[in-house]
């Protein structure tokens, strides 16, 4: 560790840093477009500049934080007259082009050059010449669209594709005023990475298509969560509107698993967490929204007691139960299952589909699990699909619970079961299939809270971030209140 | 402790009739003059620049909407009357509202949308009748809301007279 | 015809008199007692006597009974229910028997003498009716042979006047100082 | 036509003079409805009623619809016979007085038809004594209302109409000692015969003036409307009243107020005689009637909208220490005047 003095107070600084960094740990505020502490540093935007003060008799210079190493003894101010000038000059420049046009732009409320402009920017711009006009809605690939005015040509998006996932697409094409941002040869990104340019990029020039005009930023409302995707357990950040509808979902810093990235497939993974509700009154079609038992027209809306009750007579007379939970279970939700697995002297089993082609090196495991650690350390066995619907077809009665357990088992194959099977499933959607008896709904796992452990076995923490609807219990109350209510019945009458 | 001289009372005014009828004298001469009072629907409110009615969204002469959905207004709302979702367009702006109401139940007619849209795309029109049979009718929806330009452009330059004098000072 | 609406009105006079006493409250005996005094001036008129007809209501319909009603509504004698309700409490006992007896005596000798002067009165020629109803001979009658007694009757409702007011402010007497409520206050008089 | 006329029964003409009379008494008090709220407004710079028909004209249409079609309440605790009764006690006796007033002779060919219900020798005292009846809708009504507003109008209708009643009375009396009748149709006819009408002969004069404040004092019109009283009774006696009877009471008020406009006119402006022209056809006479009587009228609602409302201590000083004194003295002398210069038989 290095000794610096950062605005008068002495400090330690790591040697192997740019001084940015040592600024941000002290929580003194640089400013950045180009730096990012995940890519490596260029000092092509240089509004971090800051003042060192020079050799005793030299006057002090100004230089760019991200692209200067920490030496010892270093004198730093960001706050003096000088640095503050540099900056603004340098912010001046690069409004120079920029389009003000933030009440059309996405990244509006989150912009960094906004946020700056705002607090330190001067109100009129003096440049007489006109705005270069570039194109404006520049299609990058499937995820990205670009807009060249906007762009500030901080090059991090360059950087990104290069640092991260080390298969550079992305240049700067051309010189000067005519530099724009462009990929090889015009073709489409490619990728499952691509999204995070939208995240990276310090102004609205790199948009997501997905996102693009869905909502202003200030109105979400971000909840902390975990990535259901993959067994990986990516940190994410799940931003929903009005309390309704997941808007995004974007990566959150967790330097041990998956630092500032995310992949695509858990970033557009909006439908499986808002699903479409069913119309009022309506038990299936979509969400199962109360607890519904087989009646003379199929399933039928129930109390959730009196269903409860029904299940616990039903498994009470068809010993022999099999108990198979979702592999999106949660920690508390297993524990749940476990102790309803003893109370029926089952074997604890969760759905375990096949690993899917979505493994790469960077982040994406390929096991659509994103539980498998915590259920295997609490004992439950992994069971393939085809393996579950073959014990199933012999079994006497079952439990199936968890968010998606019909679905991975395969509806098609649920379908093919036969009739004398009892059959009780917690689940967020059901279909009417011939051997389901009993239905709970439950929440979906961004409506609950919850834990996650991870293929490093890692802890991920589930948040509530949509409210359930208004009649959905937690699984493990509704699994806990079977278990109750199985030990009140006698078994095997 | 305050004690009030009453004025003693000259013998007509003690006699009390003669005061009545100087009041009957009076009532009857007011009797003849014009009334003051308005006609309401038939006479509308006189309204001008200055009157702050309810907002409205100004629709360019080119038949287009002038806002982008930008949001400004529904943040410094401060009834939360305003809900904007916004949407893509092929326009040239990109981004216009796909839904844009105001909940004139809760719409106080303070003007700060007015005052927050960057895009003068929302003005306070003169309009100040606001009567339905439901509440769900008093949800005003973007096609409630759209007025053209001609419509409020006193209100308009109004506010432009008043942000240069603003301006100015500076 | 003119017999049989007597008759009526008579009845109707009695049965308002009976209600003053047996009404349970005092706003019923007021109430019942208009219709007495309502039928009598019918009765008044059908024998012909106009003035003393108008007399009875104006003065008794119109001025005393109202002056009762101020009483009882200023007193505020309990709530009075939503129908009149007769009460016989004031006829039993052996006093209350014995004052009915005398009230009854004393009627029946009222309405005997009444008959008899009747008799005498349609015996003697008819020409003396219409000279007692007019306004002018009322007021000679009144003020001519018979002035003594309406003097003297006078002179008793004076009496009775004089007597109440010394009554009421014996009572009065030590409760208040002045009396000098009524000066406070804003007539500029 | 004249030939028709002559030869039409007797009851006849009556029924169609009771119709008539009453029908425009009503109508009256109907239209004073309107005029109230017209005038008032005229006189406060507004409008008034202008939305039911031409200038608002059948506002009085469109209330009586609404007092109809409304729900009837009547109060817990109410005595529902007397608060049934009340209305009609307040609406008939003032009703009826109009049967009495001479409002001028219809004259066809040689006929000469009184245009008036009745020709009562003791016409006054017929009239003060149903007069004097009218205050026991405002009495009952308010004391079987089981409410302490309307039992506070109550007691004040009672007291005031007491109070009021002897001036109203003695001021009359001074005309009928001037005229030597309680005939009305004889005051009118002795005051065109003396070629003065009473209110422009000393006595008269005083007797008018006592009598037009007793007259608003006895229908309950400001400034002396305590039974009513909105600031500090709610409305007094008919607080708890709706639908019809309310509109009863209102009636009654309005028909009292037309009947002692009549009286007034009748009394101590020469009834149907038009003034300097004794000989004036007949038409003119009760266009006469009919134009002195609306001044009254006028006059009671102009006086609403002038005075503001007395004090109710006020309102009895005014009574019992001024009106009533000056009334009797009015009453001594013209009694001497009249033994003295003996006029009289």
């Amino acid at each position: 560790m290095t000794k610096i003095q950062i605005n008068g107070r002495e400090v330690e600084a790591d040697p192997k840093q740019p001084l940015i960094r040592a600024c941000h740990d002290q929580g003194v505020d640089v400013p950045m477009y180009c730096y990012h502490p995940g890519l490596a540093p260029v000092g092509s935007c240089r509004i971090c500049q800051v003042e060192v003060a020079g050799a005793p008799g030299q006057p002090s210079r100004v230089v760019a934080a991200c692209r200067t190493p920490v030496s010892e003894g270093m004198v730093v101010s960001t706050d003096t007259p000088k640095a503050h000038d540099t900056r603004r000059e340098c912010l001046e420049f690069l409004l120079k082009n920029h389009p003000l046009d933030c009440p059309i732009c996405d990244k509006a409320g989150e912009c960094d050059l906004q946020d700056y402009a705002f607090n330190e920017g001067q109100g009129k711009g003096r440049s007489s010449e006109p705005r270069r006009k570039l194109e404006k809605r520049k299609s990058l690939g499937d995820v990205i669209v670009l807009d060249e005015e906007r762009c500030i040509l901080c090059s991090r998006c360059v950087r990104f594709f290069t640092d991260v996932t080390k298969k550079a697409q992305l240049t700067v094409e051309g010189l000067g005023s005519h530099s724009v941002i462009n990929t090889y040869m015009d073709k489409p990104l490619e990728g499952n990475y691509q999204g995070n340019l939208a995240d990276i990029c310090p102004v609205g020039a790199l948009t997501s298509k997905k996102f693009r005009f869905q909502a202003r930023v200030w109105n979400l409302s971000k909840t902390l969560s975990t990535c259901g995707e993959c067994s990986r357990g990516c940190s994410i950040s799940v931003e929903s509107l009005r309390a309704k509808q997941v808007k995004r979902i974007r990566p959150r810093y967790n330097a041990a698993v998956n630092q500032w990235w995310m992949c695509d497939t858990g970033r557009h993974a909006l439908a499986p967490l808002t699903r479409a509700l069913a119309p009022e009154g309506e038990v299936l079609g979509g969400r199962l929204r109360t607890a519904a038992v087989r009646g003379y027209n199929g399933l039928e809306c129930s109390d959730d007691v009196a269903a409860l009750d029904l299940a616990a007579d039903m498994l009470a007379s068809h010993p022999g139960t099999l108990v198979i939970v979702s592999p999106f279970a949660t920690q508390e939700e297993a524990k749940a299952a476990l102790a309803l697995a003893q109370a029926l002297k089952a074997t604890p089993q969760f759905v375990s589909p096949a690993p899917n082609a979505l493994k790469d090196d960077l982040l994406h495991t390929g096991d659509p699990c994103p539980n498998r650690r915590g259920l295997l350390e609490l004992g439950f066995g992994a069971l393939a699909p085809a393996d579950a619907l073959a014990a199933l077809a012999v079994a006497p009665s079952a439990v199936l619970a968890g968010e998606r357990v019909l679905e991975l088992l395969g509806h098609a194959g649920l379908a093919l079961l036969p009739k004398k099977l009892r059959l009780v499933a917690f689940d967020v959607e059901a279909s009417d299939l011939a051997s389901l008896d009993i239905a709970f709904p439950v929440p979906t796992h961004v409506e609950k809270s919850g834990h996650w452990i991870n293929v490093d076995g890692r802890v991920g923490v589930l948040n509530v971030a949509l409210p359930p609807p208004a009649l959905v219990r937690r699984l493990d109350l509704q699994l806990a209140a079977l278990t109750a209510k199985l030990s009140a019945v006698p078994q095997g009458s | 402790m305050v004690v009030v001289q009453r004025k003693e009372l000259t013998l007509a005014e003690r006699l009390y009739l003669p005061e009545v009828l100087r009041g009957l004298s009076l009532t009857f001469r007011k009797f003849f003059e014009k009334p003051i009072t308005r006609q309401y629907p038939e006479q509308p409110l006189p309204t001008d620049e200055v009157t702050r009615g309810q907002p409205r969204l100004v629709v360019k002469d080119d038949g287009n909407i002038a806002c982008v959905s930008c949001g400004m207004c529904e943040v410094a709302c401060p009834a939360y009357a305003i809900t904007i979702d916004g949407g893509e367009t092929d326009r040239g702006i990109e981004r216009e509202p796909k839904r844009f109401e105001i909940d004139m139940l809760r719409c106080i007619l303070c003007g700060f949308c007015e005052e927050a849209c960057p895009k003068d795309a929302i003005f306070m029109s003169n309009e100040l009748e606001l009567a339905d049979f439901t509440r769900a009718g008093l949800v005003y929806d973007l096609e409630k809301l759209k007025r053209p330009k001609s419509a409020l452009q006193e209100r308009i330059d109004y506010v432009y007279r008043l942000n240069n004098r603003w301006r100015s000072k500076q | 015809m003119s017999s049989i609406l007597f008759y009526v009105l008579a009845l109707v006079a009695l049965l308002g008199a009976a209600g003053v006493i047996l009404a349970k409250s005092p706003m019923g005996s007021v109430i019942s007692l208009l219709g007495t005094f309502f039928a009598l001036s019918v009765i008044y008129l059908l024998a012909g006597f106009q003035f003393l007809a108008a007399a009875q209501i104006l003065v008794y319909a119109g001025a005393i009974l109202v002056l009762f009603l101020f009483v009882i509504m200023l007193l505020n004698l309990g709530a009075m229910g939503s129908r009149f309700e007769l009460s016989f409490a004031p006829l039993q006992g052996g006093r209350a028997r014995l004052a009915g007896a005398i009230a009854v005596a004393f009627a029946l000798v009222g309405l005997i003498a009444a008959q008899r002067t009747t008799l005498a009165a349609t015996s003697a020629p008819a020409a003396d009716a219409p000279a007692i109803d007019g306004l002018e001979g009322l007021a000679l009658e009144l003020f001519g042979r018979y002035s003594l007694p309406f003097q003297a009757v006078s002179v008793l409702l004076l009496a009775t006047m004089v007597a109440v007011i010394v009554l009421a402010k014996r009572q009065r007497e030590g409760e208040h100082g002045g009396e000098r409520g009524g000066e406070r206050g804003g007539d500029p008089r | 036509m004249e030939a028709f006329l002559a030869d039409v029964p007797e009851w006849i003409l009556w029924v169609a003079k009771v119709a008539l009379i009453f029908g425009g008494l009503i109508g009256t008090a109907a239209l004073m409805s309107l005029a109230e709220r017209k005038v008032s407004a005229w006189m406060q710079f507004r409008h008034g009623p202008n939305r039911v028909g031409p200038f608002g004209l059948l506002q009085p249409l469109a209330d009586g619809i609404k007092f109809i079609f409304k729900e009837e309440l009547i109060p817990e605790g109410a005595n529902k016979f007397l608060f049934r009764l009340a209305p009609a006690l307040a609406a008939i006796p003032s009703m009826m007085t109009i049967a009495v007033i001479p409002i001028g002779t219809i004259v066809v060919g040689e006929k000469k038809i009184p245009f008036s219900i009745a020709q009562l020798d003791l016409g006054i005292m017929y009239m003060l004594a149903l007069g004097g009846l009218s205050v026991y809708g405002a009495i009952l009504g308010g004391w079987a209302s089981n409410s302490k507003y309307s039992l506070l109008g109550g007691l004040r209708a009672s007291a005031q109409m007491i109070s009021y009643e002897l001036t109203l009375i003695l001021s009359i009396l001074v005309i009928v000692a001037l005229s030597g009748s309680l005939d009305l149709g004889a005051i009118v006819t002795a005051q065109r015969e003396n070629g003065l009408w009473n209110v422009f002969t000393p006595f008269g004069a005083v007797a008018f003036v006592l009598f037009t404040i007793a007259s608003f004092a006895e229908t309950n019109r400001h400034p002396f409307d305590f039974a009513e009283c909105e600031p500090e009774l709610v409305g007094g006696f008919h607080t708890e009243y709706s639908a019809m009877r309310f509109a009863l009471f209102f009636l009654g008020e309005y028909c009292a107020m037309t009947v002692m406009a009549c009286l007034n006119a009748t009394l101590f402006f020469g009834g149907p005689s038009v003034p300097l022209w004794p000989e004036a056809p007949w038409f003119l006479g009760i266009l006469a009637f009919l134009l002195k009587a609306g001044f009254f009228l006028f006059l009671f609602i102009w006086v609403r909208w002038t005075l503001p409302r007395f004090r109710f201590d006020q309102l009895m000083r005014l009574g019992w220490k001024v009106a009533l004194p000056i009334a009797l003295a009015n009453v001594l002398v013209v009694g001497a005047w009249v033994a003295f210069t003996a006029k009289g038989s």
